[in-house]
């Protein structure tokens, strides 16, 4: 994996992003709490967490059992209630022995109660495969929860955008899917601006470019990145757009690039079918049909369950490459 | 010791019976407006005025009217699809509810929820949910939110006993028993899920032997006198209240009808339906109430009225208006 | 809804032939078993499986308890051990308590046992709205299942096809979703040739036409066929296929058919994003992207978790109005 | 009564005793060679020839050793993410184990599965599973298939008292216990998940408990002696075998190491995993198979061929081929 331009001025991990993110929220609003497996004395199983129970105590950084459907109701009950909930899933994996509880109680009651009922609740965890996960623990569940209308979802890649999101969303009135990713835990990036929030819905421009729109958002902005830096040298300047959130999507940002640039590959992790990935594409060929100088292209993983075997595992994801040649096609440049 | 032993002893007597029959009065209308109000919801169902799945508890009223009234009225409650009874005996108008199950705009879920989602966050009826076991965690956590605030209220569930054997049962009981948080599970034990039988879904045909794996309190006993639901119901309420961890109470209830609407419920003999009907709890209270001294007059009118309230939510249904279909995507988001 | 032309010879319902293809792929091979809540003595909530207790016995036509993880990782296990278990959700909303089952277990197995196991099972039953059933009793599954690969999808829509291919899914050797119709199980249609077998990914195109391709699956059919009608009367030949299964897809006849009509429509209930109905435009878009003289368009559910009130429940639900205006457009006519 | 009493009651104890020896031989050679295989493996794993995650059982392997020996060949077994010993107990050869831990075409599956997910279906191993809980109704399935086809297999089903909380358990359990099949759950009890304890999971430490809920049978008790473990399950592998039902065992044993590679485990305290390092199976097997008269030189002998062996299957692992890169979308689909 590719990681991101030495930064500038102060910096700090992913993981240290997402830490203040909570802390900062927790000090403000007492109705915050965050429950989750390990979350507190082990510190989280990815460390995100150190530093949160001796700060805030066991009342509100909450060990729980290994029971995913239980604790994450438990937190939209408690959401119900008005208190607002982070419930950290180990990864999101494990949040498939509760898809009932996210995606039939915390996106659907408010509609049902026809208003009534309010549910600020932040479901949150690292998605994604990691390094020689298999099957079972490689999943990227951004085309799984990007489906339902009712709940809200985030990918940030930076660190920068990791606080800022996490920010709004712990401040959101709505359920929100916070997807992170382990392989990004450790990466640094510049801080944020004391007490920025980032609203959820707005994209950004990662790179600016005007041959050619790469639309991508998670861990894969460092790959469409560093694509882009090796493009660059074969004078293709590529413009990566970085979504940010898939709930709201930002589609103005991104039909107003390709309609400059006329080009349009995303590239997202995760299998092919019904993916949110796919529904960006159909966006872009049907608002931007007449702007399209070639097909908008796709580039993500194959459409198998992750094998163990590093070189199976490197077969099956994006990677720099790919979405070079990806963009080459899209641009018919040679090699493409 | 008082000088006069009669006086002593006969009005403390005398003053708890009248509150004894002026409760179970309150309770017995309570029944009576539910059953009322579920017959006509039947008849407007096949009038085609109300759609979609329409499950009864006629002949399980006095689990929801005895439980609430064990209740206070800032308790948060939880139930299932079957849930018109515990909307009404929570206190939601049953013009509300019945414009709800004809998907109005008046409904008390603005025609979103219709007869399985019925709410009323007002009075804390945070919902009827349409997948068995799913409300259970909700309610562990309007539970958890109570604990977490020092506030003296707790989360009173109503489940079937069909829903005894899936997972979100476990873990809510699990964790409600870990964290000792205040949840008065109830499960009403009709004897079946849909056609099958508890003979038929459970191992042990005692729904309050899962409390044994938890180490939490349990009850059981028969809902047809609504006074002794309410009364066991308060004395677990007030273990729970004082901290005592949840509890599990079974009910055994039986419900007249079928499944819902559209189930003629053939799984079940002609003798065992009659049977429990002789134990209908509310001519159960009626012959309670006269012999406490209700007069017949009393109990006549209280009937008529409860007729006069179903039929004015009726007609409060039919003429209301349905949901604004400009307003098709609201309620989506806060 | 609308029901197909009146057929000219014999007619079964699709209930009955879910029936026939169950009782008669059990007859032929004894390790075939139904398991489901209240699929014997009740005859299965929508009586689809009327008769099979009778027939079968109560060891191969099982009742099971409201365990849906339980029950669908039992039959799981037993298709491991070789039976060929049918396992039917009273409705694939229910499937969501099992999802972790039917994703992580099911269609990751084989991969992880390196190809050593083979999981020959059926997981069936109704998807989709029917009328009035609300946000949780509503869900149009084919875009969840649809993404994993390591499950085959099929959904038919006739009596015939429903026949045909649950015989195919139940001798298959892989294990398949397949996803029915509450408001289908009492339409007729005409029978089935003796012993047919429709194979999994062949598309079948259901209507001919030359103006613009219309391409669904599932119940949307007959609302594709209304629409078609409806067309016809305004000189646009619609050419609709049924998809028939989602994996395998049948991308071959959709494209043939798309490079000669030169439009295309995609018609499918369910949400918009992250949808199978997304990749089916994507794949034509990119795929077709030389023949085609407008953008490919989708007709889909709105974006909002399913209220109970029967008119907004229209509005969110395809229409052959909401289809006829899709197809116009596509074809620039008038109202379009 | 035979003539000679001396020759009567001593030669069949002397015969038993050496077939016990015998056992225990067996048992300790399968638990030195998982030992010495686990150390291998994390050897190898800080070397990076091993990635993802490394869940070792080291300190635990009388549970797997003691009862896969009390099961019979075609017994079929399923187990968690913690699952070497279980698979090299099966009898799957350490090459294709190591080999899998490896990613190498080689490995038991193909390199597809890596340490979670061993798979051996010749010898009835239906592999290791990674989602907590989620092979418990596989498991049950297996059994059901048994039950099926009238054949007199059983299942085995291992996991660890984290899996105790999770809905799928209770799924599992409950379903088994209804239909009396033939499953054994084994519930290793080693006291954490991750780093949480089992006081900090459970409303009650004693996980057979659950088996009340159900009316199944269950037994706990301490795996550090791997003859007792053989001898109680053997016992409740005979009451299954013979229609029974299912039941649940609950061996309360220890994880030397951390819950994974990357866990330092500091969760636990010095003088806790020190207490439990005393009772370590090994070292108290090899003291008992002396007390029974094995030869000091035959136990060394032994220890230096397991160590061979697993010497042997790391150079196997280490120079077998990567899977072929042309077969990436090879094993998904029959
Ligand atoms: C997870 C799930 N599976 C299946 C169903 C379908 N279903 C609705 S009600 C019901 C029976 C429930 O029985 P019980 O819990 O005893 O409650 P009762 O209907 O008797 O009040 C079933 C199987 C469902 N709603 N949710
Ligand atoms: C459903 C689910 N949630 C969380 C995890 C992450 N996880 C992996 S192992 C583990 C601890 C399991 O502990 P236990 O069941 O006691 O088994 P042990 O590791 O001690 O053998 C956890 C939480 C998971 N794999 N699956
Ligand atoms: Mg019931
Ligand atoms: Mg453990």
């Amino acid at each position: 994996m590719s990681t991101p331009d030495p930064p500038a001025a102060a910096t700090f991990t992913y993981r240290e992003a997402l830490r203040q993110a909570m802390a900062e929220e927790m000090e403000r609003d007492d109705r915050v709490f965050l429950m989750g497996e390990e979350v507190g004395q082990y510190h989280g199983a990815y460390k995100v967490s150190e530093g949160l129970l001796e700060k805030f105590g066991e009342k509100r950084v909450i060990d729980a059992p290994i029971a995913e459907s239980g604790f994450a109701g438990l937190c939209i009950g408690a959401a119900m209630a008005g208190l607002r909930p982070i419930c950290e899933f180990m990864t999101w994996n494990f949040s498939f022995v509760a898809f009932d509880a996210i995606v039939n109680s915390a996106a659907k009651i408010r509609l049902m109660s026809g208003g009534q009922v309010t549910l600020p609740i932040v479901f949150r965890g690292p998605a994604g495969a990691a390094h020689m996960l298999g099957a079972q623990h490689s999943h990227a569940v951004d085309s799984i929860y990007g489906h339902f209308p009712g709940i809200l979802v985030a990918i940030p890649a930076t660190p920068r955008d990791a606080k800022g999101l996490l920010k709004s969303a712990i401040r959101e009135n709505n359920p929100v899917a916070f997807l992170e990713s382990e392989l990004l835990y450790g990466i640094k990036g510049a801080t944020a601006p004391e007490g920025e929030l980032i609203p959820l819905g707005v994209a950004e421009v990662k790179r600016a470019g005007k041959d050619c729109t790469l639309v991508t958002w998670g861990r894969m902005l460092f790959v469409a990145l560093e694509a882009a830096k090796a493009l660059e040298g074969e004078g293709i300047e590529v413009e990566v757009i970085d979504a940010r959130t898939l709930r709201p999507f930002d589609e103005a940002t991104l039909l107003a690039s390709v309609r400059r640039t006329n080009r349009c590959v995303v590239l997202h992790e995760g299998f092919d079918r019904a993916s949110f990935g796919a529904w960006v594409a159909d966006l872009v060929a049907r608002e931007a049909f007449d702007f399209l100088d070639a097909p908008v292209t796709r580039v993500c993983s194959r459409d198998v369950p992750m094998p163990y075997a590093p070189n199976l595992e490197r077969a099956i994801m994006p990677d720099a490459a790919k979405v070079v040649a990806a963009v080459k096609q899209v641009c018919y440049r040679e090699g493409g | 010791m008082s000088a006069d032993p009669k006086t002593a002893k006969v009005r403390p007597v005398a003053k708890a019976d009248a509150a004894r029959r002026e409760l179970l009065m309150g309770l017995y209308r309570q029944m009576v407006t539910i059953r009322r109000f579920e017959e006509q919801a039947a008849k407007a169902y096949t009038q085609g005025k109300i759609g979609g799945f329409l499950h009864l508890s006629i002949g399980q009223e006095a689990v929801a009217v005895g439980t609430m009234a064990a209740l206070r009225a800032d308790d948060d409650v939880v139930a299932s699809y079957r849930e018109h009874a515990h909307a009404i005996a929570r206190g939601t108008p049953l013009t509300a509810v019945m414009a709800e199950l004809f998907g109005k705009a008046t409904g008390c879920s603005k025609g979103r929820g219709g007869s399985m989602h019925l709410f009323d966050v007002a009075r804390h009826f945070w919902g009827g949910y349409g997948i068995v076991g799913g409300h259970l965690p909700l309610a562990v956590g309007l539970a958890f939110a109570a604990h977490y605030r020092g506030e003296p209220r707790i989360a009173a569930c109503f489940f079937g006993e069909g829903a005894a054997s899936i997972g979100e049962f476990h873990e809510a009981l699990s964790l409600a028993a870990l964290w000792k948080l205040p949840v008065l599970f109830v499960c009403e034990n009709n004897f079946y899920a849909m056609g099958t039988s508890i003979w038929r879904s459970l191992s042990i045909e005692d729904v309050t032997a899962k409390a044994l794996a938890y180490g939490i309190e349990r009850d059981r006993f028969d809902a047809d006198d609504v006074l002794v639901v309410h009364d066991r119901v308060a004395a677990a309420v007030e273990k729970i209240r004082g901290g005592g961890g949840p509890a599990l109470i079974e009910m055994r209830t039986y419900r007249f009808r079928g499944h819902s609407m559209a189930d003629p419920a053939k799984y079940r003999t002609k003798e065992e339906v009659d049977a429990w009907k002789v134990r209908d709890a509310i001519p159960g209270a009626r012959k309670r109430l006269a012999e406490m001294g209700a007069a017949e007059t009393d109990l006549a009118a209280l009937e008529e009225a409860c007729e006069v309230a179903v039929a004015e939510a009726v007609r409060f249904a039919a003429e209301s208006p349905e949901p604004p279909p400009g307003e098709v995507d609201a309620h989506v988001y806060a």
